[in-house]
């Protein structure tokens, strides 16, 4: 770990950036061989708890690297797949155990493996780490979104075959206590 | 009206270009959709266009600069055509190759012209087919001593030498004369030899008293255009500052000449979109030599818009909708004399350290012949992920007089609060005698400053 | 260069327009000395005019329209002239005589063609002693009954009546046709009789299906230069709200015709000052007709700058100073088309009631052909003791379809918070079917109204 | 007094925009037969007491018509003047029983009768009511300038012959208590 003067000035003037924007609530940096984590708490406007952390700290961007396996659009069984983003849900209404599953590309959400095959989920049903929720189409490439916690889906917040930005809430699974 | 036209384009870009685009759509009644990063989600292009698509965190690798977010995102928000902008995905070649592939349309040239002219050996022997100058050299690297000095005495002086396998200011050398020719040609071939194992060399003509001037053009892929020259010489550290049109040294032959050059080389390669073709001009043989080719929309292009009338922008979405030019080059006229300024938040007293941070106030200036491109605003929080350039000052005059006291005026309008930026730089550098006698090279800025802190 | 200039003048004048002057002063070297009421002491133009003198209070009458205040001020302050902008003291010829009298120099003509002009009656004879068409009609009161019947059917129909002694609408009446011209005719004269005591009355033709053309024109004694027409028709209550130019309904041969008519009613006075020449344009018969002249610049002269480049306040500031016409006529062409949006503090959902109050949040738009000539920013509290204009949008395209909808675009991108403006209603006006087809009259704007609320 | 809806209207949108401008202090204005006299405190920001006030309120504006007499500029006797607005200094540090003089024109200050003779008044002298301070010239008629008080003369705070602006502070008087 070699931080010289302009790279801590240059990461001095991120977390500057964070602090000052209202809307920023996670930052995550690799830079070079460090990694910065940033996560302001939503209600409260103290200052942003600032900690070095090393690879472990699960930030989303580390997640999103592209799927090593390529697949068609025809392909029936989707490629093993980036795995997704969770957070909090962004409402207010957020309950402290449930969890939102974000889109971790811009893409196309499909709720079911084929065109005419059942959804994947529907509210009600109890899921565990490993349960695929839907598939984000991104250029062709058909990643699985999995849902990371056990739990029952409270809340499917898109439609089939809607196009979804970067970070958009799909849905809400209520954590097993 | 033309016949056809796009329904939507994203647009893969940020900033101030980001909302030149958004307008030139709303006036066209095109859709804008725009791809943003969570560093811009309150930014004033979001705002303003009709649909923003969030693509990617705040990394410009992982959002901007990110072909698949890009494409994904123009095919999922069901777009026509991508507009890149400047910078990021704009002169990429692999990305305008997979558009092709993936059918999404693409505001710019072919792919494999991007690749042609990104490449700067083969720019140059393009150009040299279609007849334009290129700054006098060898035509690869030599390695026999015999044969370098007969292209050097052909080539002129005052010579570089640059050594195949150097770089980063190893293996380079100037002469001045032929007197010293070969004996510097042996020393620098075997000190390449020794520190490379290569003794090959190139030899170019070293131009020291030169100006940048440059010629917008629009071409459909069948005939060309130009909207005249911008001069764009007040550089620091080969970042334009100060660009102008029209330059204030060219005579009505040479203005001809390289208008004609520029359109030569895009008959040349079919070219298809608005660019910029780039010269040095030779102050003291008053030449211009082809450098290269800018294949997309450039920062400074009001500019031309400026003194022509012409929308650039609009132009290029005519164009990728695959209408012909709807103007032909005798509907091009330049009026007056049009200056911009770049408008950086760097602070100058600390060596143009950039200076993110919230815009406090701001208060735009108004009035005749100016324009302000710009996507900060009041509240704004500048993010230090991306280029400091905050926006850009465009003024219009009936001569180059008039076009400065109305750019000084706007200088001194303009209010901005919470962050250092260059405006009062740039105001300096305009009203320096110098610049106002339009009589400098590409040294000057380099030199005002020095004489400011000597 | 030009030989003379003025060292310094006093802007006797708020809002805008004294914003528009300091930026030419400014562009000039000239030293801006701002005079102001208490009530603009925290405005925009105080804050970027070199010096502000406070003149008085609020109120206009102790302050604008208080020539004893300015001329004193302009004496205290030693300046070399006035200039009075539009509006308060502009047009005041005593005003104009006063400075004459006290020797500080009036940016404007001599008193006498203030006077000359601002008296109807006068300004008619001058216009028909200059060859240009006045509306037809009676050259004065006519008693007798068979005069009138002559008249009459010399001008032609419809005709209105007017008692001499009448006011206010009272004893007036149009006459569709001759067949009933003897007996209204009659019955107006004995109504006149009854009621004032005086039978005579005037005779005009009743024009309604009219449009208002203006001539922009620049004279420095000697010779006049035009700078083409705009168009007023865009009128709500006789309030102009769109101007435009060129006119979409003159053909060239009537655009040269008004324009010359507009020079030679200058040369005729030996007219000094930019000024504009009014015209009603009629439709039907496609000819016009001179109503009035105005001495001074007015509100909608960035239109005629947008679309020739020539910058009016500068050019009054060189004749003021003494210098001849720096421009020919050959100098003068017109590129592309202009339209100016007027955006006042009002409601139209209540019947335009002026807002004052202050603007909580402002942001300009911005970008290629706007240009905005306002003095609020943020925070700015509009006072309520003078008119409710806040600003001008003027947009530039190369054609009326690029402006209007460049016009449209900008509307939308303006952001004015806390109070409300016209802004919007703009909006409709110029997106209606019946604006962008350039087909209607004056009568435009309250049918849409109309149409509005039916 | 007769005030109708839409005078009472712009009446209240003047009083609005005296609350809301930070930089009045006091607004009087005559509208027909009403007169409105507004002063607003100038520490505390509560609400501007509103008072409609008679003629008998001495208002500065009221006070500032033009003096009747005509005189030339050679003459040596200043023609008989408008009164001058009496004001608070608007100094923070102005005391209580200090009035400042302000011009109630623009205009040419003199700070004597004629060039080369003595000033009026020095620093230090004492005043009464009816002591003419100095004379403002506007458009060369010559305006007294009067103490309106009894005191003394502490500041001078223009120089003869300097052009002053409507409501400049010209002098300051300690008031006798």
């Amino acid at each position: 770990m070699a931080l010289n003067q302009p790279d801590i000035r240059e990461l001095k003037s991120l977390v500057d950036w964070v602090n000052t924007t209202p809307d920023v609530r996670e930052l995550s940096i690799k830079y070079g061989d460090v990694e910065l984590f940033v996560s302001r708490n939503e209600r409260t406007p103290a200052s942003a708890p600032v900690a070095p952390a090393a690879s472990t700290v699960p930030t989303g961007a580390a997640e999103q690297s592209p799927a090593p396996a390529a697949a068609t659009a025809e392909s029936a069984t989707p490629a093993s797949a980036p795995t997704h983003g969770v957070a909090p849900k962004p409402a207010a209404a957020a309950a402290e155990d449930e969890v939102t599953i974000t889109a971790p590309m811009v893409g196309t959400f499909y709720s079911a493996p084929n065109p005419g095959a059942p959804a994947f989920v529907e509210v009600g049903d109890r899921v565990s780490a490993d349960s695929v929720l839907c598939i984000l189409e991104v250029m062709k490439l058909m990643n699985n979104v999995e849902a990371k916690v056990d739990g029952v889906v409270t809340e499917i917040l898109v439609e089939n075959n809607e196009a979804v930005e970067f970070g958009q809430p799909l849905m809400v699974i209520k954590r097993d206590s | 009206m033309t016949a056809k036209q796009l329904n939507s384009i994203l647009i893969a870009n940020r900033g101030e270009i980001a909302l030149r685009i958004v307008r030139a759509c709303k006036e066209l009644g095109i859709t804008s959709v725009l791809a943003y990063s969570e560093a811009d989600r309150s930014s004033l292009p979001v705002k303003l266009a009709d649909r923003a698509v969030c693509i990617g965190p705040a990394s410009a690798s992982k959002s901007y600069q990110d072909p698949r977010a890009i494409i994904s995102a123009a095919l999922a928000f069901k777009v026509d055509a991508i507009h890149p902008g400047y910078g990021f995905l704009a002169e990429n070649a692999d990305f305008a190759e997979m558009c092709e592939t993936e059918g999404v349309g693409f505001v710019g040239p072919a792919s494999s012209i991007i690749r042609n002219m990104g490449d700067k050996i083969q720019a140059k022997k393009i150009a040299r087919r279609a007849g334009v100058p290129t700054v006098p050299g060898s035509d690869g690297a030599i390695a026999q001593h015999a044969e370098a000095v007969a292209v050097a005495n052909e080539v002129g002086y005052p010579l570089l030498i640059k050594a195949s396998a150097g770089g980063g200011g190893r293996g380079m050398r100037v002469v001045e004369s032929a007197e010293t020719l070969e004996r510097d040609l042996a020393e620098i071939m075997s000190e390449a030899e020794t520190a490379f194992g290569d003794p090959a060399v190139y030899l170019e003509r070293y131009l020291t008293d030169i100006r940048h001037i440059e010629i917008q053009v629009v071409s459909d892929g069948e005939s060309t255009v130009h909207l005249g020259e911008r001069d764009c010489t007040a550089q620091r550290r080969n970042q334009k500052l100060v660009e102008e049109s029209p330059s204030p040294v060219l005579d009505e032959e040479l203005r001809v000449s390289l208008a004609e050059a520029a359109v030569a080389l895009c008959q040349e390669v079919g070219y298809r979109n608005a660019g910029t073709v780039e010269f040095v001009f030779d102050n003291l043989e008053r030449r211009y030599y082809f450098i290269e080719m800018n294949t997309r929309i450039q920062v400074e292009h009001p500019v031309s818009e400026m003194v022509t009338g012409i929308d650039l922008i609009k132009l290029q979405l005519e164009i990728a909708a695959g209408n012909p030019l709807p103007i032909a080059q005798d509907d091009i006229t330049i009026r007056g004399h049009a200056i911009e300024c770049r408008i950086n938040a760097e602070d100058p007293a600390q060596a143009f350290a950039p200076k993110p941070g919230r815009i406090e106030s701001f208060r735009a200036p108004g009035g005749f012949g100016v324009r302000l491109d710009t996507h900060i605003e009041t509240g704004y929080v500048i993010p230090p992920f991306y280029d400091s350039m905050v926006g850009k000052l465009i003024v219009w005059g009936n001569d180059r007089d008039e076009a400065i006291a109305r750019a000084l005026r706007a200088l001194d309008e303009m209010h901005v609060e919470g962050v250092t930026t260059t405006a009062g730089f740039q105001r300096d550098i305009l009203d320096s005698a110098t610049f106002r006698s339009g009589d400098f090279n590409t040294a000057f800025v380099a030199e005002f400053l020095e004489g400011e802190t000597a």
